[in-house]
This record gives structure tokens, C-alpha cells and sequence, in this order.
């Protein structure tokens, strides 16, 4: 039973490092880093869905009878790019907090922030 | 004219709220913006009298406007107890402007206008109040009505008036919203109807401790009726101008508070339900807790309105405890008592009123000899405080006896007593004041008197409407002993139509 | 640079699962396009990495219940890869039996992409152009001209010493612009569609950018340029849609779009590819071109400060 | 019926007038479909001509109707003073950007609403987002950048969040429309995958409810971002969430699962009331308007919460009726703030000293919106809380109602400090502002505020049609999961 699961597992290993670094990193851009493992390796997960064994690529070709799950691929081809506008966004944002802030640590700005107001 | 009795009502309701156009309108000239206001005492007068004339001659007067939620309606309906309060509120109203008018200007007030528009409103509510149909229209006026007091309260600006205006709102708001909302949708869920009935509306086997809470909550939501641990407000209150303590704090507010308590035990309750719940017992003993400890507190309050103020909370208890006795003769008492008790307790506000603008004076300790200065007010404050008293001639006088004649059917022993010794506490807090002010010098008090003295030379008796405010209301107090008739037979009125209702 | 690695391993996975599309995506995407905006955008702010990672305990007990709920979920899923899970017998069959007959590509993922959740697909651009805007807002400026003549001569410095790449990536770039086209238009055979291949061109671009700077890159692709393809490919998708409403079909309904239905369905697929390409090739040259544009102005401001 | 939805945020360059003509045609689309799925029941609408669930469908009940109506009601009327509004806060190449971006944000939040596929919704709840984060940075204050990067890590996490239970899902049923799943789901309820694929959602729209713990991004970013897409979002992107978790929890889970599978309604009853008493008196101490009504908001929020606890058709249908009312009331309230914010540029506290004299019209607004949010009788908000009491005494849970009314005491404080402020303060300021410059606001902002605070108290006093609907909607809903 645990050999049946075993790639599932990988990927939840891999969500929760991304996760891990989404909450306890300071650093703006490394919690973007970790957002993004964090995401792909949802992608995994959903690809590994889509697998069947001793399937091929979705792409009909002749003499071959079993195909992997088209749809997984879509909504991954789908969410890959939602990463990417929200990686794209979230970049942004550090790079004008860094301008107004001068820093990208998320204790510095706070300070910064509580100093002001 | 020949406008339905319907139409009437509602302008009832609407006519104060026309009204403000007008004096928002009108706000940079007094004169006239006084003048939309005192015609619009007159003609509400006059509408509600013909309403009573309606009443009297056995007409139904019921208006729909529409429903809420299904179910749930905004009415109106005119009967004996709400035409009483009506009837007091509408007539006090005029009396209280023309006073007000005299006061106002003499005291330079700021915001006149805003406070001529917050008046109109609050006295259309109180109508609203009176009329209520259903529990839920009652509800609605009622928390309008504490809306459009609070700039009243608050009227001076100043850090006192704010801190005052505060506890006024919050306590009024808190309690109506915590316990009185919860109160009426808990009799809703229960009875599934709101509407007042004679008899009250729940099923006769109803669990009388579900019953019994939600009369605790009732009790102690109507923060306006003042029962302890809720009258905060009511000295807090006292900061406003004194046109509105006496008006508002003294009749419409606290009577729309009573009112409603009396509506709720006679028409959701009914008396036959409330006798058997176990929680009027300890609700009659909180009131009667209430009236002595007010009493008691009066005493010891220099400041005249506070001292007017506790004695208010302590008539207020007398109310209470005549609806929750729950026999005929204690809710009769009550009604009347509403109607008594605003007539003495506006005088003495006006008195005190009056005594603040002409004198500038507001404790008690310093009124000493006032009376030769000011004889007509301190007449007037001595005739009011018989009559709060419940002495004769004045009209106190049956509203007690019917109360006492209340306790005694019902062998409430000591709530008899405890409404006995008030009344002697009355006498004591009450009477010393016109006693000094006309019998004692006033030069004969130690240091400080030399400023007194100062100002006491210039003191004559108030402005001339206020002092028409006060004779007014005074010649009421007395005229209510001789010919109590109106009164009466409303207050009866109400019980009759309980008890035969519910015969049925 | 581990994100990089991530990203191209990760693609290689998706190789692995037979997902070539998905793949050839990732590759692109993780490994080429967010790589690049990492750096950069670290390049902008700062590297060094004196980040305290605050109250760790509570991030890894959260982090472990999450994970350790996901392993419980995961106990009752079919095992990887069975042919019988509920997925493979419910929808997809429909996708992989039919779609021939009914839409005539042989790539099911393009012919599920485009046409049976085209839906999902218009939403896909309208989030990319969406970013795009985002990037724009946040990170435009507006551009004076002294500056610029500062940057110029910042970059001519700077590009006269990569003279031998220049002339590579030169001869490169036609290339890599028609891979990009090949890529367009073979979607329906194999891996790839609009997506990528918007991807591959902008990467055209910003090579070109990179290496002969900014302002000349804008010469040819201005901004106001990108702007309007951006929308153009977002409105060439929607009003396919409209079209085939108009036909009196529902939206996205290619069948309609000629007589013959999956004819129909194939324009229509052909059309929101271009549209998907366009918009997302505009988006991520919008995308690079503010952040360098925001960089330059960055660094020329501050030469003017000193 | 419902395609012409998507296709408003066509023209990049959109204009201001473009962008109201777009959220006007929306509004009335919205008013007609509501009157069908009325009239008609279900409309169901397949995108691409695929049938679900096969391709991806539109579908609409009373439900998704209802919200349709209010994103796209309070979006038309906030749009109305956004072009004065902006003029001021953001500069002015940037106009069209922002009018992009709104609409992009309101196209994806009518996505949400309208789809009936659950990986759709997390495509537009994705647009809506990323629009949202990039209309929040353009806050004039460099703290609006901080507040729209937390926003968007915490939305992004509660996306992948959402992701994953949707994907769990697909794993176990081998579909995405919701429909369909919720036909298939029961036959495999019982299993851990379904367990978790509930938990992970409903974590993950909890995240974008700010429901209480969860809340953090929420004031930062509405206090921060500009006046008008406060004035939007307050009155519609809580709302979308909710929206979620009732779709998720009743119509795709089906109701007897969602509240056996899980202490739910014990944990959402005591986080809705901690929610509230939480964020109410952080309310209370809160120096910046913008900053106290969010707080409200989230308290708000938790009044949804325990009217959608207590799972019977009274509460549902009281929290449906808040929706549409605190919509209507936190438009009203964060369109005057706009309008204080245009006028003397501050929002905070001390700033709106003795402003009911100088802008009386704004500040009654403000001061109707308030008595709303206390629940005084004759405005919107009375009316849910009077449904919300009734349902919870329905459920015998007296002591959670009186807690809630408690809690609307604490709503009593908070707004009376602005109205104190605002009445009963003289407007001193020297140095700060002339006098003079002190002036009404401008028709713009006023049209739209008191069109809010009319229909406040209309629906305060007139609630056929917001009970009638909020009631076949939750009905339904019940409906569904038998």
C-alpha cells in the first residue's frame, strides 16, 4: 500500500518545505521562492494524478490505446501560469516595498512601519 | 374638517416630522421657526384630542402602513392607554415648547435650531409609541426616540454633556438592544405574534419559566422604565437643558419606558399569566428595591435635578410594580400615575428650570429664602411635590391610593410598606425645599452667601413663559384632584377592555 | 538559482508522467521566465540574506499539520498511476475517445485546453494580462529624457564588452523566433500552443533587451506597442467567443464557426492560440521591460543623487 | 445568458465612463437574471457548448444570483464617484490602469459567483486577486505596498489551499463541476482523501474570508489601499468568499457531510462570536476610520459565520440577508470616507473634528451607515439581526444570541466615537487646514453614498424582496443537499 502512495508523499514533503519558507522566512523574495515551490509542487501532485500506468502523452497517435488524463495537464498549464502572474506581482510589490522601504525583511519594515504611525 | 380619524393618526406620527422642513427651513429666524413649532403643538393637540373624541365614541382607529417581514407590520391602533399617554405627551409637549422658548432664549443656547428638530422628532416618536399596534412597531419608535434624545442630552458640547449623553445612549441602547430585542423575538418565537392583545398573547399552557425569563428580559430591557441596576441614565441625562429633562426625562422618555412596561405585562403578558410567573415576585421586590432606594439617594442629592431625577426613578418604580402587581386596581394606579406623575414631576422641573435661568442657581443649599424672590415657582414647586407626594388636594392622590389598594388586594405586605415609607421619604426630600425658600433667611448661611447675596438682588421671577409653562402645569396638578374623570376612565378603560377580551 | 534547478527538475518530472505539455511549460516558465525575475528583481533589492526566520516552532507545527493532514488524505486515494481511479473513468474517457471525432487535434491537451474548457483557458489570459497590468501599475515610470541619455551611454559601455555574444544571440534570435512560431502553430500535433511559444518569443526579446539594452529593445517594441497586443489577444479570444454567440452558438462554441464542425473547432482553436500567444508573449515583455525599466531608473537616479 | 458577463473587460484603455457603461450592463444583466432564476428556477448555461461536466458550465440559482446582483449593484454605484475619487489619490497616468484593473477584479469576482465548475472558480478567484493586490499597491502610502504583499501571500497560500481541495476532489470523483461532484462525492464521503480535500477548502476560503484567527491581511489592506477600492471591496470581496463557503459547504459537500465530517459548526460559532468581540474592540481603539470600519468588517464577518453555523434554513437565510445589508452599509460608510478623504485628505480620527458641520451631508451618511451597523430598527442592519436572533432562539442557542447582541454593543461605541467627533468637537485646526477649504463633497461622491443610505433604510423598512430572496436561495440550497 505504501509503494501505491509513495509519490504522493514526496510531493506533500516538498509542498510543506515550501510552505515552511512561506511562513517563517523573513526574507520577501525568499517567501516568494517558497511560494512558488510551494505551488509546483501542487502542479506534481496533479500531474501525478493524471498518470496511468503504461500510458502515453495525451497526443493520439495510432497502435497506442492508453493515454495519461488530458485534464490534469490543462488545469496545470492553467495554474502554472497563474504562478507565474503572482510570482510576476509579488516581485513587483518587493521591489517597490524595497524602494519606499529600503529594506525587504519583514521585521525591518514592520519597525518602519510602527515608527511612523 | 373632515379628515378620517385614520388620516389623524398618521398625521399624529408625521406632523412633527413635516414640522422640521419648517424649522430647518426657517432656523436663521427665530420667531418664526418658533412659530411652525408652537402650531405644530397646537394642531397635534388638536388631532389627538379628536382622536380621543373618536375613542370615546367607541370607535376602532387602526392604521396599516406596511409590512416589515412577513408578519410583522408597522401599525397603529388607538386605545384607552396609549390615548393617555398621548393625550399627557401632546399636551406637555406645548407647554413645554412655550417654556422652552422663554428658557432657551433667556440662557442664550447654542443649536437652537438642532434642538427644535430633535424635540419634534422625539415627540413624533413618543406618538409612534403611544400608537403601536404590535410590540415591533412600539420597538422602532422607541429606539427612535432614544436617537433623537441623545443630541438633546448632549445639546451643551461640553465634556460633562458628552460623558452624560454616553451613558444616556448607552445604557438605553444597550439594554434595548440586548434584552428588549431579544425579549420581543423570543415572544415571537414563542407566540408567534407580536401584536398586543388583551389577555396577552400566549397560549395558556405556555412554560411559565420560558414565560417568566422573557418578562425578566422585558423588565430589564426597558432601560427607559429606570429600574435599578439600569437608571444611570437618568442622572446622567440631567446635564441637558432643563426644557428637555422635563419634557423628555421626566415625561416622554421615562413614561415611554413605563408605557411600554405596562403594555407588555397587560397585552403580551396579560395580568391572569403574569400573577403565576415566578419571576414577577422577584421583578415586584427589584421595583420596590428601586423605589426605596431611590428615595433614599434623593435624599442625600444636593443638586436639585438630581435629586428630581432620583426622585423620578423612584415614582418610576411605583409604575412598575402597579403593572406587575397584575390586578386591576394596581394597573389602573399605574395608568394613572403616568398621567399624575407627569404633570407634578414637569412642574418641578420647570421650577428648577426656572430657578436656574432667573436665580443661576441649581443646589438646593443655596435656594434658601428664594421663595420671597420667586413666589409664584415656589408655589408652584409646592403644590407639584404634594402631588408627587400623593397628598390631597393635588392629583397624586388617587394614582397612590389605587396602588396601595393594589398591594393590599394582593397582600403584598411589605411592597405596601415599602410603598408607605417612600412616600414619607418624598415628603422629607421633597418639602424642606419650598419650606426653606419661603421660611428661612438666606443671610443667615456662613461664607459664600456674600456672592448669593450679590446675585440674589437682581433675581426676579423667571421669563414670562416659562412662568405661564409652569402655572399651567401646576393648575393641571390640582384640576386632575377635582375632576379626574378623563383620566379614570381611560386607565379603567383599559382594564375593561383586558378583562372582557379575554372572557371571550 | 535553485528555483532554476527546481524548475527544470520539476519539468523533467512532468516528462516522466507523460505530461509533455505541461513540461515543456514548466520548463519555460520555471526555469527560463521566474528564474530571470528572481534575479533581477534580487539584483534590485539586495542579496545578502540576514533574515531572522521568526518564531520558526509555530511556522513548523503549522506546516507539519497541514502535512500531516495531506498524508492522511492521501491514505484513502487511489494508488498512483491505477487505470481505475476515479479520474480516468469518469470525465477524461470523453476526452480521449471522443475528442477526435468531435474536434479533429490530435493533441487532447490543446483540444481540452482550447475548446472544452476554453473557459478556464480565457481565464488563464485574462489572469496573465491581468499580472501584466498589475506590473504596469505597480512598477511604470515615466521616463525622462535626460535619463535616458544616461542609461544609453551606461549601456553602450557596458554591451561594447560582449561583443562575441552580441553577434551570437544576433543570429540566434531569428531562430528562436521562428522556433517560437513553429511552436504557435504545432500545438495541435504536439507538445506546445500558445502558451509556450508566447513565452519563447518574449524570451527572444528579452534576450535581445539584455544584451543591447533597454532603450534599444523599446525602439522596436515600444511599450505602448506591447500594451495594445496584450489587449489584443485578450480581445481576439473574447470575440471568438462572441462570434460563435453570434452564430448562435454559446460562447465559445467553435462549431459554429464554419459549416463543418470540427473545422469550426479547429479555427477556433487556431484563433485563441493566437490570441493566447499574443497576449502572453506582450505580458511577459511588459513584464521584463518595467522591471529593467524600474532597475535602469533605479541605478540612473541614483548616479544623478551622487 | 450569462457569457456577455465575461466579456466587459475588453478594452484595455478603458476610460472611467467605459468602466461604469461595462458594471451598469453587468447590474442589469444581474437584475434580469435574478427575475428569470426567479421566475424559472435553475438556468443553466454550458460554455463552449460542451455539456457539463464535460466542459465548463454557467450556473446560476437564486443564490448565485443574489450575489450577482449585489457585486455588480455596489460596484455601478462605487464606480459613480471613482473618477473625483481617484483624481486625487492616484496619479494620473495611471487612470486607466486602475480602471483595468477594477474591472478585471470585478469580472473575476462575477466569475466566481457565476461558475459552476470548481476549478473555474479558482482561475477567476485568481483574477480577482491579482487584481486586487495591484489595486491595493496603488495606495498613496508606501504601508499599501506592505498591506497588498501580505494580502497577496496570505490569498496566494488560501488559493494553493483551495487548489488542493479541489484537486483531492477531482482525485476521488474524477470531476470539476460542482454539480456533478456533489452527485458523486457521497458515494465516497468516507473517505480521508474527502475529509482532507473539506478541510483544505474550507481552510483555504477561510483565509480569503479573513474569518477570525485568519484575518491579519484584512485591515492593513483595506485601511491603506485607495478610498474607492476600499469603498469595492469592503462591499463585495468578503462577500465572494462567503459565497464560497456556502456553495462548497452545502451544495458540493452536501450539508450533512460538512457538518458531521467535522466539529464544524461547534468551530465556526465559536470563532464567528470571538471574531466578533475580537475585532469590535480592536475596532474601538482604532485611531484611523478606514482602519476601525475594517475591523467592523471582520466583525461583521463573524455574525455571517454564526448565521451560516447554525445550518438550518433561519440562519442561512440570515446570513444571505446580511450579506446583501452589510454590503450595503460598508459601501455607504467607505464611499464617505472616500469622500472625507478627497476633501481634507485624512481619515483619521482627530481629522474629522466638528466635520458635521462642514460636510453635513457626508457625515449623516456616515452617521445612517453607522446606526446600521449597531442594528437601530428602520435600517438594513436591524433586519438581519433580527433574523439572525430568530434563527439562533429557533436553535435553542440562547446564550449565542445574547452574545451577539452583546456585540453589537461594542458596535455602539465604536461609531459613536465618530459621531462625537464629528458633532459634538469644534473644528479647530490651526495650521492644518483654513477653514474654508472645508467644503461638502462634491455631487460625485454624494449621488452614490446617499443612493447607499436611501436603499439602507429602504431595505430597513421594505424587505420583501431582499428576504424573499435571501430565503428561496438558502432553501434551495437545503434543497440541493437532500
Amino acid at each position: 500500500m505504501f509503494l501505491g502512495l509513495y509519490n504522493y508523499w514526496i510531493v506533500v514533503v516538498l509542498m510543506m518545505i515550501g510552505f515552511y519558507i512561506v511562513i517563517a522566512h523573513g526574507n520577501l523574495i525568499k517567501k516568494l521562492v517558497g511560494l512558488t515551490i510551494f505551488q509546483t509542487s501542487v502542479f506534481i501532485f496533479y500531474i501525478s494524478m493524471a498518470k496511468v500506468n503504461g500510458g502515453t502523452a495525451p497526443i493520439v497517435g495510432d497502435g497506442i490505446e492508453i493515454y495519461s488524463n488530458p485534464l490534469p495537464h490543462v488545469l496545470i498549464l492553467t495554474a502554472i501560469v497563474v504562478g507565474i502572474a503572482t510570482t510576476a506581482l509579488g516581485l513587483a510589490l518587493t521591489v517597490r516595498i524595497k524602494e519606499a522601504y529600503g529594506s525587504i525583511e519583514e521585521e525591518e519594515i514592520q519597525k518602519k512601519d510602527n515608527s511612523t504611525c | 374638517m373632515n379628515m378620517s380619524l385614520e388620516t389623524m393618526l398618521l398625521l399624529c406620527m408625521l406632523l412633527p416630522l413635516v414640522a422640521i422642513v419648517g424649522i430647518v427651513g426657517l432656523g436663521h429666524k427665530p420667531n418664526w421657526r418658533e412659530t411652525v413649532t408652537i402650531s405644530t403643538c397646537l394642531a397635534l393637540i388638536y388631532l389627538v384630542v379628536n382622536l380621543y373624541q373618536g375613542l370615546a365614541d367607541g370607535e376602532i382607529i387602526r392604521l396599516f402602513l406596511w409590512e416589515i417581514f412577513p408578519g410583522l407590520q408597522l401599525s397603529f391602533v388607538v386605545e384607552p392607554l396609549g390615548m393617555l399617554f398621548a393625550l399627557i405627551a401632546s399636551f406637555l409637549w406645548l407647554i413645554t415648547t412655550i417654556y422652552a422658548i422663554g428658557y432657551m432664549r433667556s440662557h442664550n443656547e447654542i443649536n437652537q435650531t438642532r434642538f427644535y428638530v430633535c424635540f419634534a422628532i422625539a415627540i413624533g416618536a413618543v406618538m409612534g409609541v403611544a400608537f403601536a399596534e404590535n410590540l415591533f412597531t412600539l420597538f422602532i419608535f422607541y429606539e427612535v426616540l432614544t436617537l433623537s434624545t441623545y443630541p438633546l442630552v448632549t445639546h451643551a458640547g461640553t465634556d460633562k454633556a458628552k460623558a452624560g449623553g454616553r451613558i444616556y445612549l448607552g445604557i438605553l441602547l444597550s439594554t434595548s438592544i440586548v434584552f428588549l430585542l431579544l425579549a420581543i423575538i423570543s415572544t415571537w418565537f414563542v407566540a408567534g405574534t407580536l401584536d398586543f392583545k388583551p389577555g396577552g398573547v400566549f397560549a395558556p399552557d405556555v412554560d411559565t419559566t420560558v414565560a417568566g425569563a422573557i418578562l425578566l428580559l422585558f423588565i430589564f430591557g426597558i432601560g427607559k422604565a429606570a429600574i435599578m441596576p439600569f437608571h444611570r441614565w437618568l442622572p446622567a441625562a440631567m446635564v441637558a437643558p432643563t426644557p428637555v429633562s422635563a419634557l423628555l426625562h421626566a415625561v416622554a422618555v421615562v413614561k415611554a419606558g413605563v408605557f411600554t412596561v405596562l403594555k407588555v405585562c397587560v397585552f403580551i403578558f396579560g395580568i391572569d399569566l403574569l400573577a403565576v410567573l415566578p419571576t414577577t415576585q422577584f421583578l415586584l421586590y427589584l421595583a420596590g428595591f428601586s423605589v426605596l432606594f431611590a428615595s433614599l439617594i434623593a435624599m442625600r442629592q444636593d443638586n436639585l435635578k438630581a435629586r428630581l431625577a432620583y426622585s423620578t426613578i423612584s415614582q418610576l418604580g411605583y409604575i412598575t410594580i402597579g403593572a406587575l402587581l397584575a390586578t386591576s386596581a394596581g394597573v389602573v394606579g399605574s395608568s394613572m400615575h403616568i398621567a399624575t406623575h407627569a404633570v407634578g414631576k414637569i412642574t418641578l422641573f420647570f421650577c428648577a428650570g426656572a430657578i436656574l435661568v432667573a436665580a443661576h442657581k441649581s443646589n438646593i443649599s443655596e435656594m434658601r429664602g428664594l421663595g420671597r424672590k420667586m413666589p409664584i415657582t415656589m408655589l408652584a414647586f409646592f403644590i407639584a411635590s404634594l402631588s408627587i407626594i400623593g397628598l390631597p388636594p393635588t392629583a397624586g392622590t388617587w394614582s397612590k391610593w389605587f396602588l396601595l389598594m393594589g398591594t393590599i388586594e394582593t397582600e403584598q405586605w411589605i411592597l405596601m410598606t415599602i410603598l408607605m415609607l417612600s412616600s414619607l421619604l418624598n415628603i422629607a426630600y421633597l418639602l424642606p425645599i419650598p419650606y426653606h425658600a419661603f421660611f428661612s433667611d438666606d443671610n443667615k448661611q456662613g461664607s459664600g452667601e456674600g456672592v448669593g447675596e450679590g446675585v440674589g438682588e437682581g433675581i426676579k421671577e423667571a421669563p414670562l413663559p416659562a412662568l405661564i409653562a409652569l402655572s399651567i402645569t401646576t393648575v393641571a396638578c390640582v384640576a386632575l384632584f377635582i375632576y379626574p374623570q378623563p383620566v379614570y376612565e381611560l386607565a379603567t378603560a383599559v382594564m375593561e377592555n383586558s378583562r372582557i377580551n379575554y372572557a371571550d | 538559482m535553485l528555483s532554476g534547478i527546481y524548475g527544470l527538475l520539476s519539468a523533467s518530472f512532468f516528462v516522466a508522467m507523460d505530461a509533455v505539455d505541461v513540461a515543456f511549460t514548466e520548463a519555460s516558465v520555471g526555469a527560463g521566465i521566474s528564474t530571470l525575475l528572481m534575479f533581477l528583481a534580487i539584483t534590485m533589492t539586495e542579496r545578502r540574506d540576514h533574515s531572522v526566520r521568526h518564531k520558526p516552532w509555530l511556522a513548523l507545527i503549522v506546516v507539519v499539520v497541514t502535512g500531516a493532514l495531506l498524508i492522511y488524505g492521501t491514505l484513502d486515494m487511489p494508488y498512483f498511476g491505477s487505470a481505475d481511479a476515479p479520474i480516468h473513468v469518469h470525465v477524461a474517457p470523453r476526452y480521449i475517445n471522443d475528442s477526435m471525432q468531435e474536434i479533429g487535434v490530435i493533441n487532447l491537451v490543446t483540444s481540452v485546453l482550447g475548446s472544452y474548457r476554453a473557459f478556464d483557458t480565457f481565464g488563464e489570459v485574462v489572469v496573465i494580462f491581468t499580472a501584466g497590468v498589475g506590473v504596469l501599475a505597480l512598477l511604470s515610470v515615466s521616463r525622462r529624457p535626460e535619463n535616458d541619455a544616461k542609461i544609453d551611454a551606461l549601456n553602450v559601455s557596458m554591451h561594447e564588452q560582449h561583443l562575441i555574444l552580441r553577434i551570437v544571440i544576433k543570429i540566434l534570435i531569428p531562430f528562436i523566433l521562428l522556433f517560437a512560431l513553429y511552436v504557435q502553430f504545432h500545438g495541435d500535433y504536439g507538445p506546445g500552443g500558445g502558451f509556450q511559444a508566447g513565452v519563447i518569443f518574449a524570451a527572444a526579446v528579452i534576450l535581445y533587451s539584455m544584451l543591447f539594452g533597454l532603450s534599444t529593445a523599446r525602439r522596436v517594441i515600444n511599450q505602448p506597442l506591447t500594451q495594445f497586443i496584450a489587449a489584443l489577444g485578450v480581445l481576439l479570444y473574447g470575440s471568438v467567443g462572441v462570434v460563435s454567440l453570434l452564430n448562435g452558438g454559446n460562447f465559445f462554441d467553435y462549431n459554429v464557426l464554419s459549416d463543418d464542425p470540427v473545422a469550426g473547432q479547429h479555427l477556433g482553436i487556431l484563433l485563441i492560440e493566437a490570441g493566447v500567444g499574443l497576449t502572453v508573449a506582450s505580458v511577459m515583455i511588459i513584464i521584463f521591460f518595467n522591471f529593467q525599466g524600474r532597475k535602469e531608473y533605479g541605478q540612473g537616479q541614483a548616479k544623478g543623487d551622487v | 445568458m450569462a457569457a456577455p458577463l465575461c466579456l466587459l473587460f475588453r478594452h484595455s484603455r478603458a476610460a472611467w465612463l467605459f468602466a461604469l457603461i461595462a458594471s451598469g450592463t453587468a447590474l442589469v444583466i444581474s437584475i434580469l437574471l435574478l427575475q428569470q432564476v426567479l421566475a424559472t428556477g435553475l438556468i443553466s448555461y454550458a460554455l463552449g457548448g460542451w455539456q457539463a461536466p464535460w466542459g465548463i458550465e454557467y450556473r446560476i440559482d437564486t443564490l448565485n444570483a443574489f450575489l450577482l446582483l449585489i457585486i455588480s449593484s455596489l460596484s455601478t454605484v462605487v464606480l459613480l464617484a471613482a473618477d473625483t475619487s481617484i483624481s486625487k489619490e492616484i496619479p494620473k497616468e495611471k487612470h486607466s490602469l486602475f480602471y483595468v484593473l477594477y474591472l478585471l477584479s470585478l469580472t473575476g469576482m462575477l466569475g466566481i459567483v457565476a461558475t459552476g465548475d470548481a476549478f473555474n472558480v479558482f482561475v477567476f478567484l485568481e483574477i480577482s486577486s491579482l487584481s486586487a493586490y495591484a489595486l491595493i499597491a496603488l495606495g498613496s502610502d508606501r504601508r499599501a505596498l506592505w498591506a497588498s504583499y501580505q494580502y497577496l501571500i496570505m490569498g496566494t497560500i488560501g488559493a494553493t489551499f483551495i487548489l488542493i481541495g479541489i484537486g483531492l476532489m477531482y482525485q476521488m470523483t474524477g470531476t470539476l463541476n460542482m454539480h456533478d461532484l456533489s452527485n458523486r462525492l457521497p458515494e465516497v464521503a468516507q473517505t480521508r482523501t474527502v475529509f482532507t480535500a473539506f478541510a483544505f477548502v474550507i481552510v483555504g476560503v477561510c483565509l480569503k474570508l479573513a474569518l477570525f484567527p485568519l484575518h491579519l491581511w484584512l485591515p492593513n489592506a483595506y485601511a491603506y489601499a485607495p478610498s474607492i477600492v476600499t469603498a469595492f471591496f469592503a462591499a463585495t470581496a468578503t462577500k465572494v468568499a462567503i459565497y464560497l463557503l456556502i456553495r462548497f459547504t452545502y451544495s458540493v459537500f452536501g450539508f450533512s457531510f460538512s457538518f458531521t465530517a467535522l466539529p464544524l459548526q461547534l468551530l465556526f460559532v465559536v470563532l464567528g462570536v470571538l471574531g466578533i468581540f475580537v475585532a469590535s474592540s480592536a475596532a474601538i481603539y482604532q485611531s484611523n476610520v478606514k482602519h476601525l470600519f475594517a475591523y467592523s468588517s471582520i466583525a461583521q464577518i463573524g455574525y455571517m459565520i454564526v448565521g451560516f453555523s447554525i445550518s438550518t434554513v433561519a440562519g442561512l437565510t440570515a446570513t444571505l440577508l446580511h450579506l446583501f445589508n452589510h454590503a450595503l452599509m460598508k459601501g455607504a460608510l467607505f464611499l464617505a470616507l472616500a469622500a472625507v478623504m478627497h476633501r481634507i485628505g485624512s481619515v483619521q480620527l482627530s481629522a474629522l473634528k466638528g466635520l458635521g458641520r462642514e460636510m453635513p451631508l457626508t457625515m449623516a451618511a456616515i452617521v445612517a451607515g453607522g446606526l446600521s451597523l449597531i442594528g437601530v430598527p428602520l435600517t438594513v442592519g436591524f433586519v438581519s439581526k433580527w433574523y439572525l436572533v430568530l434563527a439562533l432562539l429557533e436553535n435553542g442557542w440562547w446564550p449565542v444570541a445574547m452574545l451577539i447582541l452583546l456585540g453589537s454593543l461594542l458596535a455602539i461605541v465604536y461609531v459613536w466615537r465618530i459621531v462625537e467627533v464629528a458633532y459634538f468637537q469644534p473644528r479647530v485646526g490651526p495650521g492644518e487646514l483654513s477653514k474654508d477649504s472645508v467644503r461638502e463633497a462634491p455631487l460625485a461622491f454624494l449621488v452614490p453614498i446617499w443612493l447607499l443610505v436611501i436603499a439602507n433604510v429602504y431595505f430597513g423598512i421594505d424587505t420583501r424582496l431582499s428576504v424573499e430572496v435571501a430565503q428561496t436561495a438558502s432553501e434551495s440550497l437545503f434543497g440541493l443537499s437532500q
